[in-house]
């Protein structure tokens, strides 16, 4: 399976999501953000960072960016993509996601390892996980608060669009505890904490989050052995 | 060659931390009557030409794309006096 | 016309005043450089000597005393570049190379806390850049005035703001530092920043122009009025009025980081090095374009013209001289073949980084630069790059026959375990010692993804290489109190702190950077420390056997006639040959035996309990012991490689006390011990060359032996487990009690 | 109750990145006219009582010492309308 990584200027994690990428099995593929070509990938990564130094607000110039303009489609159209940070930011302020990230409630940036609770384990990315896993992973963000406005914030919950939430008290102000959330279909997913720093407990508090890098690998081999057996009824 | 300012602004339903922070230190600092505070951010932006209806369409049009995010924030915007 | 002060017009007019006191120079420098140069410079000549020849470029008052830092053979064999570099670069084996470095930003970050901070580190970073290496880690040692100051609310949060701002955004991993608080340190903060790089040998670049003909390119930021507000008295006195007051008047002192440019050139540079496209290149830092074209045509075989008109500017107002000064941050300049130029200006425009070609090597030995069609620069570059050397009067400080005889031994000591757990409790939640998260909360530790320690831990640690486990530990050290009693012992106290720290991790220490923060040369007993401190650290490395590659000297910290204590800070290297045997510092496991290793003495002298108990500062400080500090490391390293530990913690401020508690915090879970002796001084001494270990279960006979052989004393203190730190006959303290005291200080005081 | 708005800008030879980034993106938009732009911040105030002189003197107090680093920034002040 080939997964890209973009890179905007700016952008921090790239090496690491690509490395998490590599240890899922998966084989990381470089997308440069001038550049309105996905390079035929089977999923997206929108990694942590501060593109264009996060000047504005976090995501808000990476969005107009040559490589979004394919992106955008393609997430439409069913391609998985994963936003970690900054690249979730940018996913809402490119719209595929709903809501914003805004100024932590402290107002200071925070590093620390967190709690999730996995809230949905049927996106391609989380699949791997089962409903209600604690996960600790860093959380490393200033404008890390997910913000919308409580119809949108109902809707999220009842369409079970939570993907992984603080256990416990939110460390930034996040809204209703949220710490990622997933599209309608469930194949884009953001979140702001990195699961790609806990993936080996030499570099990170865990390998909890290797879970997500693992899932979409899944997914896609389950994907094409379906389209495999499809194609083998129609021989 | 012309100013035109634009103001963003937090929608008043969205939480404003940094505007409470303001707040808290003003009451510590003996402001006590200041009674609620919201920060935005302010741009100014040089164009080139006169500011009249066309530029300001186009400022406005650049602040609904860029400057404002209308998820959570609103803008008013006017020419430089 | 142009009315340009120019080589011909400061020809034709040799008597005009020409304002050099404003800028820093003494009268004797003014006329060196006119003897020099063989008439009177012109204002932006003026403008490049005065700032090639302050303090801070010029090392003038140090430069005597830091020659004893030049290594001996048997302390080098590890470096591919030392100190005149812009940073020494250190081999670590497998064909890699680390680069590292620790500056001072003192006095800008008091000025604007936010932006002093951001800029320090962005300085240190484009140093690292410059030799070549990927910068892979930032530290910051920091030190400000009491706690509890009103000022001090002022400077701490900002310059933390301003460390995490650049450092995250540009995404190194924050692995360690200090914080200190001091009243010496009101009005005179200080910031120190180290970066370390990695690089593979053959990647060593060097800061020269070579090749006549090769192009001169200057690429980052624009050149902006910032920190030339000393440039304007130039253009008032050049122009006597003419247009030149208005102009004069805003200068800003203060430079704004662009930590968001600052990774664009950092990944600009490096393409530009892995395609082959630089010959030469050199950081902008303090004295901007002065300072690079200088440095560069000096070290080069000839000399160099500039066009300055070329600079981009982002102010067109800037006359030349305010060019040459200007501190505008994240620039570079380069060196490059005319046939490389091309490609060069292509990978710069792929990363979105303005890049000019401004002038070209020559070989007639002389620095030229022109304005205008006018000659403003003509000078042979080696006087400005080689500034006057001077031998300050020195005396020992009057008062410190009295500090010396003022020792602890009369101050009250705890009588019982009620006593000895207050001072525990006290020190623990003292500001030096208490959690510093408030702080390293804000910090990126993770960004890249080869940080296998960082704060707590006694030093950080990174893994350079993925497939073999190599890596480097860092720590840095330093202790005003000990220095004031004694420079040259708090010396070589801080180098074996911070030598101790990086062992603890399971590494080999190799090399030294250092950061002297002194108060002004012109006061001869501050002159004294800094010679004192000097020799202290030349004499430890010595001992230790292992070089100083670079470091940084910051002089005129004081206010008034208050300088502050000698600091001089000791950031030290080590080598770890595979990081998956790291060492951490907590109670990781349940009944695991606790060994002392080292030997106790009595040693209170500018100690964490004199201080925080008694606000007392006297005597002399503990002895120094660099043959025990070798074996310890030594030690250590073989425990951890033969995986007979799982924790190792030194002791330093507030002695095994502090360190129990540590690692009880660290590790969640308590530990009981019993003490031979008088159980104040086992707690509370700081006698350095020690360290608590655990050892794993079944391999305490192999421990022990090793012991033996290194002649290093161990003494079984207790286990590893339940829930409070339990002295026997003296006190119990629950973890918890422990953690609210240790985690409470820093947020009651800064929110 | 009356607002206050006090606007908070960096002095016109502070470099300002963020404005510079905002300009870039400006350009990639195809906003070609923006020549150049500058970012600062906007506060409202609520106060108790009306915005009279005293007021906004002690808005202006405020501003000084928390609202504005008089060390990069200048500030000015105006009753909201
Ligand atoms: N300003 C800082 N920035 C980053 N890390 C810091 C800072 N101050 C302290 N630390 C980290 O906090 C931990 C405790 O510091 P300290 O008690 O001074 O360590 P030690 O006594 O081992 O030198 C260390 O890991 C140190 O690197
Ligand atoms: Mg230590």
């Amino acid at each position: 399976m080939r997964i890209g990584v973009v890179t905007f200027p700016g952008s921090l994690d790239d090496t690491d999501a690509a490395r998490a990428v590599r240890y899922a099995g998966a084989e990381p593929v470089r997308l440069w953000h001038a550049d309105r070509d996905l390079r035929r990938v089977d999923a997206v990564i929108l990694p942590g960072g501060f593109s264009y130094g996060d000047y504005l607000r976090c995501g808000a110039i990476a969005r107009f960016s040559p490589v979004m303009a394919e992106l955008i489609p393609a997430a439409r159209a069913g391609l998985p993509v994963l936003g970690i940070c900054n690249g979730f930011q940018i996913l809402c302020e490119a719209h595929l996601l709903p809501g914003a990230l805004t100024r932590n409630a402290g107002l200071r940036f925070i590093t620390r390892d967190v709690r999730l609770t996995v809230g949905n384990a049927t996106t391609p990315w989380t699949g791997g996980y089962h409903a209600g896993q604690q996960l600790l992973v860093p959380l490393k963000s200033g404008e890390g608060a997910y913000a919308a406005d409580q119809a949108t914030l109902d809707e999220l919950e009842a369409a079970g669009r939570v993907v992984v939430r603080y256990a416990g008290e939110a460390p930034n102000g996040a809204a209703r505890g949220i710490a990622g959330i997933c599209s309608d279909d469930g194949n884009v997913v953001g979140l702001m904490p990195h699961p790609e720093h806990a993936i080996d407990p030499l570099t990170g508090p865990s390998a909890d989050g290797l879970g997500f890098f693992t899932s979409v690998v899944r997914a896609f081999a389950g994907a094409a052995a379906a389209t495999e057996a499809e194609a083998g009824a129609l021989r | 060659m012309a100013t035109v300012i634009v103001d963003v602004m937090l929608k008043p339903e969205i939480h404003d931390p940094q505007g409470e922070a303001v707040l808290g230190a003003s009451h510590r600092l003996g402001f006590g009557n200041v009674t609620a505070v919201r920060q935005g951010k302010r741009f100014e932006l040089e164009i080139d030409g006169p500011a009249d209806g066309a530029a300001l369409a186009a400022v406005e049009e650049l602040a609904r794309e860029l400057l404002a995010n209308p998820v959570i924030e609103e803008f008013s915007l006017h020419p430089a006096d | 016309m142009s009315d340009e002060d120019t080589v011909e017009v400061a020809a034709g007019t040799p008597d005009r005043p020409q304002p050099f006191a404003e800028l820093g120079l003494t009268k004797q420098e003014y006329e060196k450089i006119r003897h020099l140069l063989g008439r009177r410079p012109t204002a932006a000549e003026l403008a490049l000597y005065s700032v090639m020849w302050s303090e801070h470029c010029s090392y003038k008052s140090s430069k005597v005393h830091l020659r004893q830092l030049a290594p001996g053979e048997q302390q080098s064999e590890a470096l591919l570049a030392g100190i005149g570099a812009n940073a020494g670069v250190v081999d670590i084996g497998q064909g890699y190379a680390v680069t590292f470095k620790i500056e001072s930003h003192n006095h800008p970050s008091f000025v604007e806390p936010h932006q002093g901070a951001a800029t320090g580190v962005g300085g240190i970073v484009r140093d690292i850049l410059a030799m070549g290496a990927r910068p892979v880690a930032v530290m910051d040692a920091l030190r400000f005035g009491p706690a509890d100051a009103h000022d001090t609310a002022r400077v701490l949060p900002g310059v933390v703001s301003g460390i995490s701002f650049y450092g995250n955004c540009l995404g190194l991993p924050n692995i360690g530092g200090e914080l200190a608080f001091d009243p010496c340190y009101a009005g005179n903060p200080l910031v120190n920043a180290l970066c370390v790089g990695v690089m593979r040998h053959h990647d060593l670049k060097a800061a020269v122009a070579t090749g006549p003909g090769n192009k001169v390119v200057l690429f980052g930021s624009r050149t902006g009025p910032d920190g030339v507000g000393g440039a304007s008295v130039l253009a008032s006195a050049t122009f006597e009025g003419a247009g030149g007051e208005g102009k004069a008047a805003k200068r800003p002192s203060v430079q704004v980081g662009d930590p968001f440019m600052e990774k664009l050139l950092v990944e600009c540079c490096l393409e530009l090095y892995a395609s082959g496209l630089i010959e030469g290149i050199q950081d902008l830092g303090a004295a901007g374009v002065a300072c690079a074209t200088t440095e560069l045509s000096a070290g080069g075989s000839g000399g160099m013209r500039v066009t300055l008109d070329d600079v981009p500017l982002r102010d067109p107002t800037l006359s030349p001289a305010e060019i040459l000064m200007s501190e505008s941050q994240e620039r570079m300049m380069a060196v490059v073949t005319p046939a490389n130029v091309r490609a060069f200006l292509e990978v710069c425009a792929r990363w979105d980084v303005e890049a000019t070609v401004i002038g070209e090597v020559t070989g007639d030995g002389m620095l030229t630069m022109t304005w205008r069609g006018g000659t403003v620069v003509s000078i042979p570059p080696e006087t400005a790059a080689d500034g006057p050397v001077y031998q300050r009067p020195m005396a020992r400080p009057a008062d410190l026959d009295a500090l010396q005889a003022g020792t602890p031994d009369g101050l009250d000591r705890p009588k019982d375990g009620q006593g000895l757990r207050a001072a525990l409790l006290a020190l623990l939640g003292s500001p030096d010692l208490a959690d510093k998260s408030w702080v390293t909360a804000q910090y990126d530790r993770y960004v890249r993804g080869d940080t296998v320690l960082a704060m707590p831990e006694d030093g950080g640690l990174l893994r350079v290489d993925e497939r073999t486990n190599l890596g480097i530990a860092l720590a840095t050290d330093g202790n005003g109190r000990y220095c004031r009693l004694d420079p040259y012992l708090g010396t070589r106290l801080a180098l074996s702190e911070a030598y101790r720290n990086v062992a603890m991790t399971g590494a080999r220490p190799v090399a030294v950077t250092n950061c002297m923060n002194f108060g002004s040369p012109e006061d001869p007993a501050v002159m004294w420390q800094l010679a004192e401190a000097v020799r202290g650290l030349a004499d430890g490395c010595r001992e230790l056997g292992i070089p100083v590659t670079g470091g940084n000297v910051s002089l005129y910290n004081q206010t008034g006639s208050n300088a502050i204590h000698p600091t001089p800070v000791i950031g030290v290297l080590g080598v770890h040959e595979d990081v998956r045997r790291r060492l951490g510092a907590g109670f990781t496991t349940d009944g695991a035996r606790l060994v002392l290793l080292g030997t106790t003495g009595e040693e209170f002298g500018g100690s964490a309990w004199a201080h925080v108990l008694h606000a007392h500062l006297g005597g002399r400080p503990p002895a120094p012991d660099l043959p025990s500090e070798r074996r310890l490391a030594t030690l250590i390293a073989q425990a951890a490689a033969a995986g007979l530990l799982s924790a190792a913690h030194d002791l330093s401020d507030g002695g095994l006390a502090i360190a129990l508690a540590e690692s009880c915090l660290s590790g969640g879970r308590g530990c009981r011990v019993s003490l031979n002796g008088d159980p104040f001084a086992g707690l509370f001494s700081e006698s350095p060359a020690r360290a608590v270990v655990c050892v794993s279960p079944g391999r305490e006979p192999e421990f022990a032996a090793l012991c033996e052989a290194n002649e290093v004393p161990a003494t079984v203190l207790g286990t590893t487990g339940g829930e409070a730190l339990a002295v026997e006959g003296a006190f119990d303290i629950p973890v918890a009690e422990l953690r609210k005291v240790w985690e409470g200080t820093l947020p009651a005081l800064f929110g």
